[in-house]
């Protein structure tokens, strides 16, 4: 099939704007983490952060009818749960990756704990008043571009505007300068006076409250409802894509996007009776994830403090 | 020997002539150490005060509670006569205060323009003017008549410069109080020049100047007084046009000072047959694909020392490395005794007589969470020395140690002490004593002395000479023309990557070393 | 290089009680008396031989792969895929066990055990030489590649190497000459526990008194200096992350030959991810690691019992689980700081 | 009848059970509004009527499915129930050491003394969804998406493509797997996947099916319970599977001493598997088509007709 004619298919534009779909809870996160890792502080908590808003976001909107405050708790949950992340890690000097998966270990039992106290009665599943896609007239039907962006629900575009407000807050705002000097050189920070900790404890919010938003998405537009542990390793591959992505807002935007397209694809692959199975087809997005960091692994440097904590006073 | 230290004057509040800065009876404990015991210090207007002192005996301590990075434990600290406590940097620069650190506070992935707007309000409170900030700097520097690029990124800068970036941007935040941590340990004497120039043209603008130095000329060529510490305590304060050499050192070490190292006029070997090491036309490119060696040739006979002089960041590290095994030349060959081993691993050259000292002692040099014990047998652990079919000799390893720390006078605890906690000078000595004390055939050692003091640097050099006098080939780099001057038979300058020239001790000075080191040849 | 922070032997019975309450307001939410509760959980791991056998048992696979991640955590790596390396070490050392069906126990066993500890070294390896050949970090490739173990073992216990007698993702049973022999009559205990501690006590001597120890532990501290004084760094990382990838897979060659009898597409309840953990508050040594498996054995036993026998739901257990970990670590993390020691300098 | 079951009691009567209690161990948790959930609900409603109290595990995993089992033996239950496909070795090896309880497998590949086992016959109703699928497809194209691969799925998945092919011989047939059986955003995709490649109703067997068909515009078919609540106007129906009657009976058996270790199969027939209302949207079924498919279904019912069981593995 001539491949123009495949782009404008409604199996071609199916094919993007599930792309943009499966990319967005991962490019929510990483977007955060961004903040995080630049700052120098690791969040591996990610999993557990967007399980949690996962279950707010649902219980909440459920409740309310509202999905937009549905969001918002899912926003203030993932917020929590990284304040708690900062305190171990920024505060006091615990390794963060152990305060990480230990965190995320603790969601998985938490959210089922609290999803049980308030869903009540077992049997009544609730579902969450989503939030559906709406489709800009016109810019819909630009191919590609139009399925991929234009006809999306609006945490798409939240999550895109995130993309451009963090290429903006790290190479023009003073905090962006800040943030950038605590995870390359937290001593110079320092010694003009500025908080590098305090700096660290709010990038890891931020990247709270995004992980947070990835989490709503899952339960509010990526389907309607929670499910325990419905992340299904989200949090992980948010991750590795932040790294894919050089820790670089447009970066980490292209790595979703990458892998997203290998789910759609596989998704797809699947339905072609191509007789691999599709355990096989199941694996693409983590191999290429893979093969890339394999590829770009030798040209990324990480921040110099990253993942080190900082000592007033301390040379 | 009489010493008669100037006494401190006090300056009446609101003063204009007494002191602009004193500091009175200030000690710092960092939990048994204390690190300043009641320490006295004033600065007069317009004044160079140089601070000496040998290595971990509290000058950056103390200038560290003038910054506001460490709040004293007792004692005070006037401005203008004014009693300040600086509870944080910003008390510090609200009273005029900059200070230059031994380690740059410069964040290598910002512009100049960036690192100086970095928590600078009237840059803009969320959006800084980076051009702005720029533009006032390229000012500010053209005033001092310095250059300055502010839209350069740090990382890109030579060291020379971001010295002068760190000394724009203390001004730039309004200090009228400067403090220079050890500023020229890193400078070529091209660049020392020009600092101390800059320093004596600041001070008759009327900024007052710190400054703390191990080299006795360098302070003779600026400062105006002097004070020296010794174990955390003030030794005195002398004007300098009164106080001869001999007495600073000795108020520095607290006893009469050796006589220092001669210089090795006469080479203690013809050149034999067969160099010992040598490279040939060997090049290397860094992470981005440029050459940082392009084809240098060098042979080191046995008994000889070789000087390689140069500014850092013209190729040295990679030479060392390339020398040593950790690094694989892009081409040519390294040769020990005639044999290639361009291919040999480190620990193969360890084993065939090669030792090497890198330039960093904390970041390649040393693991500073072991042991000093197990740092000195880290290159040999695996042999018969210390273990036995793979199995671990901790007795041997203590007593050779014990040996070490005794033969090469390193002043510690004892062996099981951790090296993290040795002054500065210590970690060098343990480090020089693991390749010295193997009686290597051929020894590549990179800075033995930089931000060691006096006494430990008489030391160094003795080991050093000593080795070459036992036959040892000596590749000595440094960018101290000092030191390779006073080891040398032969002198090198490696200039981006290339040797630029290369002269016999006997005919070659100071002054034309320098202009090498530049680029200019003569 | 990321420091990693010991745990403090004195926090771990504070935080532990502190866990305890705060677990206990969770079991009385949910309408259970928490004395019951905890009744329950030190009945179902300690107080029958079958119930202390439980705890044994839970130990094995964790301590196991938690020595080997300890041994990467003291070279300065970090395997998190061992649970990757777990589940195909227990699909290497079904399939050998099935081929061998008719061979001595003894030589049955031997292949089985090396089939996996190979399978489990050689997932890791893969890892091991992105990271030390092309940069890639340790710490993603490993997520990545247990995804597609999983998805491995999937596929093969569906399709090749499934039993065809039966519908069901498993392989054939192994026969008894494939079977760990027991260690306590009247129990399930087998042998496995006395191979976790014979790997983390000759671990423990390795690290202390072996050559190839020291150099693991230099490098850990420091691999620019390290590798300039001549230690093999690259050859030292590849052989820790393959001896962890090792053991993973023999814990899963334990849990196959020891517990299932079989190979299951759920071989792991999230051993791999556990034993993190474990390592962890083991303070990165062997030894440590094996008592900190030892207690999440003990947890997890008593925690099913605290389900089955007075109702306490499964997710309360997790949490009072996870909470004892945090809190050790806050402990010992706050204490760290308390001291006024030198340990946190990151620069001179 | 699935092969793995055993048909034939071969054990001796048993002695009665004064005051019964049912254990029932589950491979998942009991909020899943399937397979778990049903297992569940259906032991607490047969512990009900006869009087039996009731403990459940759940999330067990079948590494640990033995020792859960031994829990509850030990701990002196009467009837312990191993609700998964993937218990029966364990099940038996638990069975040996404790001959006084009654133990229930959900296939075990033989049975024992006190082993007896009960299947999911829910492959029956999947032939019926197959049938309505079909008849309401009008392009031809039907779909079926899963988590993994697991044998009561494949007998699904036969059942329903067999069903599909009696309505329509030209039947196109998509399956999908995602890999994970709690993971409703990439079940969504799938399933829109299904719909962009022209499948015009969806059997749902994994928890976000639903959701794509109503974001698709295509019609579910739910899967165990009633699942319309979950999409009023997209679900068309649910195979139900009512699990409390062979709970009950097997209860009832064990208390009365009459319990016979056979396999207690309740499928159609007995009334265990049905399809859901409609909730008024058999209007989009055609009348011939609904006809015939309850022509099936008596036919099941009465033996005239047998659903093939089929469990060879798929691509
Ligand atoms: N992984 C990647 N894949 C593709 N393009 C990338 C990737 N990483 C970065 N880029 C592109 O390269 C550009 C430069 O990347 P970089 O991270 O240096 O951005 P920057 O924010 O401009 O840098 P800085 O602010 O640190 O000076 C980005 O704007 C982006 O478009
Ligand atoms: N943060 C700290 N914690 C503990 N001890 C410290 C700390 N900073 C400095 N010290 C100790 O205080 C003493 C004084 O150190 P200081 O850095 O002031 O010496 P110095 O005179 O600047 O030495 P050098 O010439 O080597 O720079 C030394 O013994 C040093 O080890
Ligand atoms: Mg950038
Ligand atoms: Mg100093």
């Amino acid at each position: 099939m001539d491949i123009f004619n495949w782009i404008v298919s409604a199996q071609g534009e199916g094919f993007f704007s599930a792309t943009m779909r499966l990319a967005v809870p991962l490019l929510l996160a990483a977007v955060g983490a961004i903040y995080a890792e630049r700052s120098g502080a690791i969040n591996v908590g990610i999993e557990g952060m967007m399980l949690s808003s996962a279950l707010s976001a649902a219980l909440v909107a459920a409740d309310t009818g509202s999905p937009t405050l549905g969001l918002l708790a899912g926003v203030v949950t993932g917020i929590a749960v990284a304040a708690l992340l900062a305190v171990f890690t920024v505060l006091l000097p615990a390794d963060p990756v152990v305060v990480g998966i230990a965190l995320n270990l603790l969601a998985v039992g938490g959210t089922t704990f609290v999803f049980r106290i308030f869903s009540n009665q077992v049997g009544t599943t609730t579902t969450t008043p989503g939030i559906d896609a709406e489709p800009i007239p016109l810019l819909e039907s630009i191919p590609i571009l139009g399925p991929l962006l234009f006809d999306q629900s609006y945490l798409v575009y939240i999550a895109l505007i995130g993309v451009v407000i963090t290429w903006v807050v790290l190479k023009f705002t003073s905090w962006g300068l800040l943030l950038r000097a605590a995870g390359e050189h937290p001593a110079a920070a320092d010694s003009l006076g500025l908080s590098v900790n305090r700096t660290r404890f709010v990038a890891l919010l931020v990247s709270g409250a995004f992980a947070g938003l990835g989490g709503a998405f899952l339960s509010l537009v990526a389907s309607t409802q929670f499910v325990e542990n419905m992340t299904a390793g989200r949090g992980y591959i948010a991750m590795a894509i932040l790294i894919l992505g050089h820790r670089s807002p447009w970066g980490v935007l292209l790595a979703s996007l990458l892998f997203g397209l290998g789910d759609a694809f596989q998704l797809r692959a699947q339905l072609d009776n191509t007789g691999v199975p599709f355990q096989f087809l199941l694996m693409i997005p983590y191999v290429l994830t893979i093969v890339t960091l394999a590829v770009f692994g030798r040209r990324l440097i990480d921040p110099a403090a990253l993942g080190t904590h900082f000592r007033r006073g301390h040379r | 020997m009489a010493i008669s230290p100037l006494e401190p004057a006090r300056a009446a509040p609101g003063s204009t002539t007494g002191p602009i800065l004193q500091m009175d009876k200030s000690t710092v404990r960092f939990g048994e150490v204390v690190a300043n015991d009641r320490v006295s210090f004033d600065l007069a207007p317009g004044e160079i005060h140089a601070l000496l002192g040998e290595n971990g005996a509290g000058k950056t301590t103390l200038m560290r509670v003038l910054a506001g990075l460490i709040q004293p434990d007792e004692g005070q600290v006037f401005v203008r006569g004014e009693a300040r406590s600086f509870e944080s940097v910003a008390d510090s620069v609200a009273a005029g205060i900059g200070m230059v650190h031994q380690h740059f506070m410069l964040v290598p992935t910002l512009t100049v323009a960036e690192n100086v707007s970095l928590g600078l309000r009237s840059a803009g409170r969320l959006f800084p003017n980076t051009a702005r900030v720029g533009r006032e700097l390229r000012a500010l520097a053209d005033k001092h008549g310095l250059s300055l690029d502010p839209s350069a990124r740090v990382s890109d800068l030579s060291i020379g410069q971001q010295q002068r970036v760190e000394i724009v941007k203390a001004l730039y935040r309004g200090a009228t109080i400067l403090i220079l941590d050890e500023p020229t340990a890193v400078l070529t004497p091209g660049e020392t020049d020009s600092l101390l120039a800059m320093l004596r043209s600041l001070t008759e603008q009327g900024t007052s100047v710190v400054f703390i130095s191990h080299k006795l000329r360098e302070i003779r060529a600026v400062a105006d007084r002097v004070t020296v510490l010794r174990h955390g305590q003030t030794v005195g304060t002398w004007a300098l046009d009164s106080v001869a050499d001999a007495e600073l050192t000795s108020a520095m070490i607290g006893r009469d000072a050796a006589p220092t190292v001669s210089s090795r006029l006469a080479p203690t070997t013809s050149v034999a047959p067969v160099p010992r090491l040598a490279v040939e036309r060997v090049g290397a490119r860094d992470r981005r694909g440029h050459a940082v060696l392009d084809s240098v040739s060098l042979s080191v006979a046995p008994g000889e020392i070789l000087g390689i002089a140069g500014v850092d960041g013209n190729g040295q590290t990679e030479l060392a490395e390339i020398l040593s095994g950790v690094r694989r030349p892009s081409a040519g060959e390294v040769r020990l005794d005639g044999a290639n081993i361009t291919a040999a691993t480190v620990a193969e050259r360890i084993g065939h007589g090669l030792a090497h000292v890198p330039e960093d002692r904390q970041r390649t040099g040393l693991i500073l969470d072991l042991s000093i014990a197990e740092n000195l047998a880290m290159e040999t652990v695996g042999t018969a020395m210390f273990s036995r079919r793979g199995s671990l000799n901790r007795a041997a390893v203590r007593a050779h140690a014990e040996d070490i720390i005794s033969r090469f006078d390193i002043r510690c605890s004892g062996p099981d002490q951790r090296v993290r906690d040795l002054s500065g000078g210590n970690q060098q000595k343990v480090l020089i004593a693991r390749a010295v004390s193997r009686a290597p055939s051929a020894l590549v050692v990179s800075q033995p002395t930089r931000g060691v003091d006096l006494g430990a640097v008489e030391n160094i050099h003795r080991q050093i000479l000593d080795l070459a006098a036992q036959g040892c080939a000596v590749i000595l780099i440094s960018t101290e023309l000092d030191e390779i001057l006073a080891l040398s038979d032969r002198i090198a300058v490696l200039y981006s990557g290339t040797i630029i020239s290369t002269y016999d001790r006997a005919t070659v000075d100071l002054g034309t070393l320098g202009m090498n080191m530049t680029g200019q040849s003569v | 290089m990321r420091v990693i922070v010991g745990t403090d032997i004195a926090s771990i019975p504070i935080a532990i009680i502190i866990a305890l309450v705060i677990g206990g307001v969770l079991i009385a939410l949910s309408g259970v008396n928490p004395f019951e509760a905890y009744g329950a959980l030190l009945q179902g791991a300690f107080g029958t031989p079958q119930h202390l056998a439980d705890t044994l048992i839970e130990a094995t696979p964790l301590a196991l792969i938690g020595v080997g991640i300890a041994l990467c955590f003291r070279a300065g790596v970090f395997n998190v895929g061992a649970e990757g390396q777990f589940l195909l070490g227990g699909m290497a050392a079904a399939i050998t066990g099935n081929l061998l069906s008719t061979a001595p126990a003894i030589a049955t066993l031997l292949a089985m055990a090396i089939a996996a500890v190979l399978a489990g070294a050689a997932w890791a390896a893969i890892a091991a030489l992105l990271k030390v050949y092309l940069g890639a970090s340790e710490t993603l490739t490993t997520i990545m590649l247990t995804y597609v173990a999983t998805y491995l073992v999937s596929y093969l216990l569906n399709g090749p190497a499934r039993d065809p007698a039966t519908p069901i993702a498993q392989t054939q049973p192994l026969t008894t000459s494939g079977l760990l022999p027991g260690l306590w009559p009247g129990t399930t205990l087998h042998v496995g526990i006395v191979i976790a501690l014979i790997v983390a006590v000759a671990a423990h001597y390795f690290l202390r008194r072996r050559v190839g120890g020291f150099q693991i532990v230099a490098t850990g501290l420091n691999p620019v200096a390290a590798r300039s004084a001549g230690l093999p760094v690259r050859r030292i990382l590849i052989s820790v992350f393959l001896t962890s990838g090792a053991l993973a897979g023999l814990a899963g060659f334990i849990q196959v030959s020891g517990v299932q009898g079989k190979m299951i597409v759920n071989l792991s309840p999230g051993y791999g991810y556990t034993a993190i953990v474990v390592a962890l508050l083991g303070r990165s040594t062997p030894l440590g690691a094996f008592l900190a498996a030892l207690f999440f054995g003990a947890l997890s036993a008593g925690g099913a019992s605290m389900e089955t026998s007075v109702g306490v739901p499964a997710s309360v257990v997790t949490i009072v689980q996870y909470l004892t970990v945090l809190l050790v670590i806050a402990y010992t993390a706050a204490r760290t700081l308390r001291r006024p020691s030198r340990v946190a300098d990151e620069e001179e | 009848v699935p092969s793995g079951n055993t048909d034939n009691a071969t054990s001796a009567a048993r002695t009665p059970v004064e005051d019964l209690s049912i254990a029932i161990v589950l491979s998942g948790p009991i909020t899943d509004n399937d397979f778990n959930q049903v297992g569940y609900e259906a032991a607490e409603a047969a512990g009900e009527e006869v009087g039996a109290e009731v403990a459940y595990a759940e999330n067990v995993s079948d590494a640990n499915a033995e020792r859960t089992l031994r829990n509850f033996a030990s701990d002196g239950y009467d009837l312990i129930i191993a609700h998964s496909f993937s218990f029966g070795d364990a099940t038996l090896r638990v069975a040996a050491e404790f001959p006084d309880a009654v133990f229930m497998a959900g296939t075990a590949t033989s049975n024992a003394e006190n082993v007896g086992t009960y299947d999911n016959p829910d492959y029956q109703g999947a032939y019926l969804a197959g049938m309505l699928a079909a008849g309401v497809a009008s392009e031809g194209t039907v779909g079926w998406v899963s988590a993994i691969q697991t044998p009561n799925l494949l007998a699904n998945l036969h059942a329903y493509e067999a069903g599909a092919e009696d309505i329509n011989p030209e039947i196109t047939v998509l399956h999908s797997f995602i890999g994970s059986f709690y993971d409703p955003p990439r079940a969504r995709e799938a399933a829109l996947a299904q719909i962009q490649s022209g499948a015009q109703v969806l059997s749902a067997q994994t928890v976000g099916t639903i959701d794509g068909a109503i974001d698709g515009g295509a019609l579910a078919i739910g899967a165990l319970t009633d699942q319309n609540f979950l999409g009023p106007d997209n679900v068309l129906t649910s195979v139900l599977w009512d699990l409390a009657p062979v709970f009950t009976d097997v209860a009832t058996a064990v208390q009365d001493g009459s319990w016979t270790n056979e396999n207690y199969s309740y499928g159609v027939a007995e009334g265990s598997i049905t399809l859901a209302d409609f909730h008024g949207l058999d209007s989009r079924v055609p009348a011939d088509v609904m006809a015939t498919v309850l022509e099936r279904e008596a036919e099941i019912a009465s033996g005239e007709f047998e659903v093939p069981y089929d469990v060879t593995t798929v691509d």
